[in-house]
């Protein structure tokens, strides 16, 4: 019967202390970060979709087509394109499509990339109606971005 | 235009009552499911508490009896209603059926 | 007669829905083919009667008969059927002589003899009441004349728990004694 | 410690034939399960007769000597833990694979999991059952080969309620059916599964 | 003002109240609800999210009415009704101030409980009319608990007829008038469980408006939405409108029972416009008090285990609810100067 | 007994399907109940709703390229299973890793044990009816997430490790942040218990609900915290030293109980017991290279099978490896601990009441799609 | 395939659709019901950080029939496919789709030849409406998917848009 009553009233309490410590969170102020009107820089080692790295002084890409990202993707959804061209040194990179609906964000590309051309975007918010949105050609969005 | 005061006659009443009665009647005579049976027997129970509020309002000279009738009616009917459930409950998980005619059949 | 657009002509045809309702109710449980619809029609004709009850100047018998019918029997019914009823579908009128024509007849009948009793009867109104019937005078009548029968009521009621507990526990053991 | 004791018992299987009568609930259910299975299983109903004995020892000493040509003599391999990540590699006939279970069952130890691989150049599939123990370091593995077309290997769970999974997951893998099991349909697998994802010539 | 003028008004004024009040109870749980857990609730939609309950409202108006296969059409369409109406019918007594009061009828107590009956029947038709196992599940377990909770529901409340002698809200109201020590809660003379009382009350109705922590009929995690599960569009509206119209009713008893209704905690009293006014906000004050209590409470605590609910009842609620009846009628009969 | 289950088969039961979409099930976990009433007659658990053929890939690719699939097994303790694959193929293939690496991911490893029960513990409470504790959770989680981005560069399904060590180094920012984080949860920890633990709803729903016993739990080779919570004291970090955790103090929390409760609190002591990891990793961390001096190129392990099992935030995790020599795995065998602890489900759940049954299955704490795999 | 055919009204209330879409889009409830890793993100969109319920969208039901907006997180596995449909179709109109995940958008990293157990995409049997890319999407990715689908129901988008650097 004291085991009843004792149970009652520690029972009761731990349900007032329960309230107690979510009234006290009630007045804390909220944690929330508001997206579309304020957000979060991305951190350095962020891993979005991969771009490609320009060069400094021309903006072209500094690719020149080797292919071993497109040999070290374990989804196989980068192709390199590239030709040789006169006066450059190793080959150009004429078409580099990224299809990123199946991209894992491993970053075995970047890392297999002796030339430091690839790099992580930030981009880490997209969507869109349409699924073709999402196989980039990184060549032209280089473009854009300069 | 003008409506005759239904509410105050005790033989509307008393036509009710017995509309009630005759289709609890039907019910408990139609119905071949102990429940069905035990539905039309509360309205029975129904009709026959609306005579005695009937009668109690409009005859009676000491006015709570017909409404004390009433509540007895009422507790009685809560217990039926618990009972006949458990005893239906009980058919059935021995019969599986709560058919009349195969309880009879099978005399327990 | 009363005119319809005063309180008590209001009043009147407020009558009438709830008789409509109380009937329909009625004619819901015993006719439907779905048992629940039937405790459905049950639930329309208790509210429908303690309309009636209302009209009969009794508003307390009318609230107890809600919260006892609705409330508690039909519920206890619906959970009945729940329990013993796995397929709504009941049964169609066949076999028995007694479905069809003939349990209508007999209703027929039944309601014809107490409608004829109660037309022929000349009821007389008593000379004076003793009181208002008021929720007060049933108490102190519950309490002083009726205490014996309310006190078996409430044995009654008793008994019937008791019952229907052991009634519901031995369908259990039996099921498990077959084994 | 438990290691050698365990080798000792598991050597049992390998020289002491009186073994499946020291544990007739494993036996049983064996015999019972080749009962079962015997249209399928022809080979099964002799070798748990004793006349059988002998020749089993020696299809034993077959069968390793073909899988292991270093010419290991036959028993448990203690395996260097460092390099192989367990201790005991017992390689045994399917049948007696509930026999083993049973002994490492009384020793407490626990089941990891069973799994199957498929040698496609030998036409066999073995299955790979790991054992571990919760108080001592001690993996042991137990495997088993069958042959590729007809697959079957005695169920263990009546042993280990927790190789009922496993079994069933190897059978939608690889096909093998393990005779006795209760209840042997595809798990990860759609219901209606009649293929093996995990043999090396499965094409979707 | 003549009379049915005044009871035109009320009506109008009794059914935007349930409306409104469920529409922005809805609106202060989430907010609430988000608060709780540091984060903001509705805020795009309009300003602070106040047209939250416009926008759901309209898209749930505007979604697709069909009845999902093997449904109970009458039934599954009756239902919501059965829960709704009643709700609604019972705000007529309540009196949110001393004079403004639908109709004041000596037997409001028993007519809000006759009323909640329906409402457990409309739920338990509803969750057989849905055809499906989890929906019957949680209305079989709706219905015990609603039975297991009215049992200590109505001990208390006669306990409380004892004290006050009356069914009459509004005279129940009056009974606590002067200074806030007079509410029935502070009465210890009354009854020394008088605090317990309010605390088995208030819990009760939680239990009877099926609110967490014993929100059987909507155990998510276990039943998907339970009762509620085939219901689309509407239908499930109105469930939700007449259970935030429950909650009110359970609260507003509560607030007239036993923290004293209208009554000011002072002695302090107005005549005319001003005293409605002055009556109502403090009924308003308490009743929202205890409306944030119950939503307080759904985002504190885990569901309760079904059985230990019943047992919650049977064991404890129960027994204490019957000694304090004893109790209390000794205290009456025995001490009456007190 | 068999007779009146049989019969209650045959008569008074009914079927429910519990999922593939349900709310308790975390995922697409199906459960088939034999119900009597609220009693359970039987259970049995449907899988394969999430079967995302890992093994399979495994055998298709090569060795480096399996490592991506690693985070996606079990993606709220994804850096074990990195941390069980890249430790098997280091055995096999006789890599060397360098001490920092190892201490490296240790810690990070530690860190995500710690979000993976806490979010177990926000779901769990969640599936017990209460929201709040969720939220708190994931509050908590957010800033180990915000750490182990910075330095892995994604918040969920981690490609961290890499054969031989790790994809980057840690930085001050980030042994900062740890340890901040670290003296906040210490303090957050007080509030868990008296919101949660001490909660009489809670204890009424968790104690003495869904006992398994020592013995239930070896047939079933149930492993990590189910098995701590029977009264086992089995944890491979200890049991199979691997990584530097034999350098490191900790204690495994070990209930005798079984019962839901008794899970409920080692997962509660071992986060505890991870900081405590964390902190002194950070200590002792050493300078030096994150990757083996010799860059690891092509990896080819002698023929033959490997074993290598890690103690994932659920169990044991192990990698069976068969290797014939080649760039890429002859077969590749997971084994999963959740798989295991799942199997003992119809057996625990048994004539329990279905709220309790799904407050056991909240207490194993499952991942779907690393039972699946 | 697609979306079925909604025979277009006879009479066009211009102002009101506007409204109800306005509704629509402010109160958009999605379902209870996660397949994999993006379930967490999406779990994550609903928790204190991010919080969804700005947009009125976090109202989280169990059950299809009060749902708006199916969130297809995760893999959609070949013996999971009858159920997702099953659970589409007990929606009640207007529903949407939303693909979060490369798993749901084309199956993601598990695509590989001969493989035998997804589906590759939520698109090949569900209309879908949004795509969210990621391997899972970071939250405010799913927040943007909203957005997005907001903009597609009322035809403007009220929200600044957020260029990533």
């Amino acid at each position: 019967m004291s085991g009843y009553f004792k149970e009652l009233i520690s029972g009761t309490k731990s349900l007032f202390i329960g309230l107690g410590i979510t009234g006290k969170y009630f007045f804390e102020p909220v944690v929330t970060l508001q997206y579309p009107h304020e957000h979060l820089e991305m951190t350095p080692r962020y891993r979005g979709h991969i771009e490609l790295i320009p060069n400094e002084e021309t903006g072209e890409p500094k690719c020149i087509a080797c292919g071993m990202c497109q040999k070290g993707c374990p989804s196989g959804c980068i192709e390199v394109k590239g030709e040789k061209r006169e006066g450059v040194k190793g080959k150009v990179v004429t078409k580099y499509i990224l299809n990123f609906t199946t991209c894992s964000l491993c970053g075995q590309c970047v890392e297999s990339c002796k030339f430091g051309a690839l790099r992580f975007s930030k981009e880490y918010n997209l969507a869109s109606p349409r699924k073709e949105d999402f196989i980039f050609d990184l060549i032209e969005k280089l473009k854009e971005k300069s | 235009m003008s409506i005759p005061a239904f509410g105050d006659s005790l033989v509307t009443y008393l036509i009710i009552a017995a509309l009630l009665f005759g289709i609890g009647f039907y019910g408990l005579v139609h119905r071949r499911t102990l429940i069905g049976m035990l539905i039309a027997g509360e309205l029975i129970l129904a009709g026959a508490s609306i005579n005695f509020m009937a009668f109690n309002r409009f005859l009676a000279p000491d006015p709570t009896v017909g409404q004390i009738f009433t509540l007895f009616i009422m507790g009685i009917a809560a217990a039926e209603a618990a009972i006949a459930m458990s005893i239906i409950i009980a058919v059935y998980r021995n019969y599986r059926s709560i058919d009349v005619d195969d309880v009879a059949e099978l005399k327990g | 007669m009363v005119p319809l657009f005063s309180a008590e002509g209001l009043s009147s045809l407020l009558f009438i829905v709830i008789v409509m309702t109380t009937l329909l109710g009625a004619v819901i449980a015993t006719h439907s083919e779905r048992l629940i619809r039937a405790v459905a029609g049950l639930a329309i004709a208790c509210i429908g009667v303690a309309g009636l009850y209302y009209y009969l100047h009794s508003p307390f018998v009318a609230l107890m008969e809600m919260l006892i019918y609705v409330g508690a029997v039909c519920v206890t019914i619906v959970f009945a059927v729940m329990l013993a009823d796995p397929n709504p579908e009941e049964d169609a009128a066949a076999g028995s002589i007694f479905t069809g024509p003939l349990s209508f007849a007999l209703g027929i009948m039944v309601f014809w003899g107490l409608y004829a009793v109660s037309g022929k009867t000349s009821w007389v109104p008593p000379a004076a009441r003793i009181n208002d019937g008021s929720l007060e005078e049933v108490g102190k009548s519950l309490l002083t004349n009726y205490s014996m029968v309310f006190e078996l009521i409430s044995l009654v009621l008793l008994i019937a728990i008791i019952g229907s507990l052991v009634l519901a526990r031995q369908g259990r053991t039996r099921t498990g004694g077959q084994s | 410690m438990l290691l050698a004791k365990i080798k000792e018992a598991l050597q049992s299987l390998y020289e002491d034939i009186g073994d499946a009568a020291e544990i007739p609930a494993a036996a049983d259910a064996v015999a019972a399960a080749a009962t079962a299975a015997a249209p399928e299983a022809e080979t099964l109903p002799e070798e748990a007769t004793p006349e059988g004995e002998e020749s089993k020892e020696e299809e034993v000493e077959e069968t390793a000597a073909a899988d292991a040509p270093a010419a290991a003599p036959p028993g448990p391999k203690e395996t260097d833990y460092a390099a192989k990540g367990y201790h005991l590699d017992v390689e045994l006939k399917p049948e007696k694979i509930p026999a083993a279970a049973d002994i490492l069952y009384r020793e407490n130890f626990f089941i990891e999991s069973i799994t199957g691989v498929d040698w496609i150049d030998e036409q066999q599939l073995e299955a790979v059952y790991d054992f571990n123990h919760f108080d001592e370091l001690c993996r042991v593995v137990i495997r088993t080969r069958t042959d590729r077309n007809n697959p079957e290997v005695p169920t263990i769970s009546h042993i280990y309620q927790g190789a009922n999974w496993h079994e069933r997951e190897t059978h939608d893998f690889f096909g093998i059916k393990f005779s006795g099991h209760p209840n042997l349909e595809p798990l990860l697998l759609p219901e209606d599964a009649d293929f093996h994802p995990l043999l090396k010539d499965f094409k979707a | 003002m003549p009379e049915w003028l005044r009871v035109i008004l009320f009506i109008i004024f009794v059914l935007s109240f349930a409306g409104l009040n469920a529409a922005y109870l809805v609106w202060c749980e989430r907010k609430g609800a988000g608060h709780i857990q540091r984060r903001i609730g509705p805020k795009e939609v309009g300003p602070f999210g106040l047209l939250q309950p416009l926008a759901d409202g309209a898209k749930l108006m505007s979604k697709q009415l069909f009845l999902p296969k093997g449904v109970d059409p009458i039934l599954f369409m009756v239902a919501p009704l059965m829960v709704m109406v009643p709700a609604i019918m019972s705000f007529c007594v309540i009196p949110f101030s001393e004079t403004f009061v639908a109709r004041e009828i000596n037997l409001g107590l028993l007519m809000i409980f006759a009323f909640a009956s329906v409402n457990v029947l409309g739920l338990l038709l509803g969750s057989w009319g849905s055809a499906n196992k989890y929906a019957l599940i949680a209305g079989a377990r709706c219905v015990s608990q609603n039975v297991a909770y009215e049992i200590p529901m109505l001990i208390t409340t006669i306990t409380m007829v004892m004290v006050t002698n009356t069914m009459n809200l509004n005279e129940i109201v009056r009974s606590q008038a002067g200074w806030f020590i007079h509410w029935h809660i502070f009465r210890l003379d009354m009854s020394l469980l008088m605090p317990v009382s309010f605390l088995i009350f208030f819990v009760c109705s939680l239990a009877e408006t099926n609110r967490a922590p014993f929100d059987m009929a909507e155990a998510e995690s276990e039943l998907i939405a339970g009762a509620y599960t085939e219901y689309p569009g509407m239908g499930f509206g109105v469930f939700f409108m007449g259970e935030y119209a429950n909650i009110v009713i359970g609260c507003a008893l509560t607030a007239i029972l036993f923290l004293g209704g209208w009554q000011a905690p002072i002695p302090l009293n107005f005549g005319g416009f001003l005293g409605v006014l002055w009556g109502m906000s403090w009924f308003f004050l308490k009743l929202y008090a205890l409306i944030f209590t119950v939503i307080w409470i759904r985002w504190t605590y885990p569901r309760t285990q079904f059985y230990e609910l019943l047992n919650l009842s049977w064991k404890v609620l129960i027994p204490i609810s019957l000694f304090n009846l004893i109790l209390t009628a000794l205290q009456i009969k025995i001490f009456p100067w007190l | 007994m068999n007779g009146t289950l049989q019969q209650d088969v045959n008569q008074e039961t009914f079927t429910l399907n519990l999922g593939p979409q349900h709310p308790a099930t975390h995922g697409v976990l199906r459960v088939k109940l034999v119900m009597d009433g609220e009693y359970i007659v039987e259970a049995e658990p449907v899988l394969g709703y999430i079967h995302r053929m890992h093994e399979k890939m495994g055998e298709n690719r090569t060795w480096a390229k399996f490592l991506p699939n690693c985070g996606r097994m079990d993606y709220l303790s994804a850096l074990s299973y990195n941390h069980g694959y890249v430790a098997a193929v280091e055995r096999a293939a006789k890599i060397e890793v360098p001490e920092r690496a190892e201490y490296i991911r240790v810690i990070t490893v530690e860190l995500n044990r710690i979000s993976s029960h806490l979010l177990w513990f926000g779901a769990f409470v969640l599936d017990l009816g209460g929201f709040t504790p969720l939220l708190y959770a994931f509050d908590d989680r957010e800033f180990i997430l915000d750490l182990l981005e910075s330095v892995t560069g994604s918040r969920l399904t981690y490609c961290y490790f890499r054969f031989g060590g790790v994809y980057n180094d840690i930085d001050d920012a980030f042994i900062a942040g740890t340890r901040e984080f670290i003296k906040k949860q210490r303090k957050r920890m007080p509030m868990y218990d008296a919101l949660v633990t001490k909660n009489i709803i809670l204890i009424k729903r968790l104690k003495e609900i869904g006992p398994i016993s020592k013995d239930m739990a070896r047939r079933y080779g149930a492993t990590g915290p189910v098995a701590r919570g029977s009264g086992i004291n089995y944890d491979v970090r200890k049991h199979e030293p691997y990584s530097v955790y034999p350098e490191l103090d900790f204690d495994i929390p070990v209930y005798e109980e079984g019962d839901s409760m008794a899970r409920y609190m080692v997962r509660m002591d071992e986060i505890e017991q991870s900081m405590r990891i964390i902190e002194q990793a950070l200590d002792k961390l050493p300078e030096g290279e994150i990757k083996p001096k010799k860059a690891v190129k092509m990896v080819k392990p002698e023929k033959g099978d490997y074993y290598h099992a890690v103690e994932a935030a659920r169990g044991s995790f192990g990698v069976r490896l068969v290797s014939d020599g080649k760039n890429q795995a002859y077969r590749l065998k997971l084994r999963s601990p959740t798989y295991s602890n799942l199997s003992l489900y119809g057996e625990a759940t048994k004539g329990m009441l279905l709220p309790d049954a799904l407050a056991l299955m909240g207490s194993l704490d499952l991942v779907i799609p690393e039972i699946d795999r | 395939m697609g979306k079925e055919v909604v025979q277009p009204p006879i009479i066009h209330f211009d102002t009101l659709d506007k409204i109800l879409g306005l509704g629509r889009a402010n109160s958009l409830w999605p379902m209870t019901f996660g397949l994999a890793c993006c379930a967490i993100e999406m779990m994550a969109t609903g928790a204190a950080r991010f919080d969804l319920a700005r947009f009125g969208a976090e109202v989280f039901r169990p059950s299809p029939r009060q749902c708006d907006v199916m969130i297809v997180a995760g893999t959609i596995s070949k013996k999971m496919e009858p159920a997702v449909k099953t659970l589409y179709d007990q929606m009640p109109e207007p529903k949407w789709v939303i693909a979060m995940g490369n798993c749901a958008i084309s199956g993601g990293p598990f695509v590989f030849e001969g493989q035998y157990g997804i589906v590759e995409g939520a698109d090949k049997f569900l209309p879908v409406d949004i795509y969210i890319p990621g391997c899972p999407p970071r939250p405010e990715a799913l927040i943007e998917g909203i957005l997005e689908l907001e903009e597609k129901v009322t035809g403007h988008r009220r929200w600044p848009r957020v260029e990533a650097k």
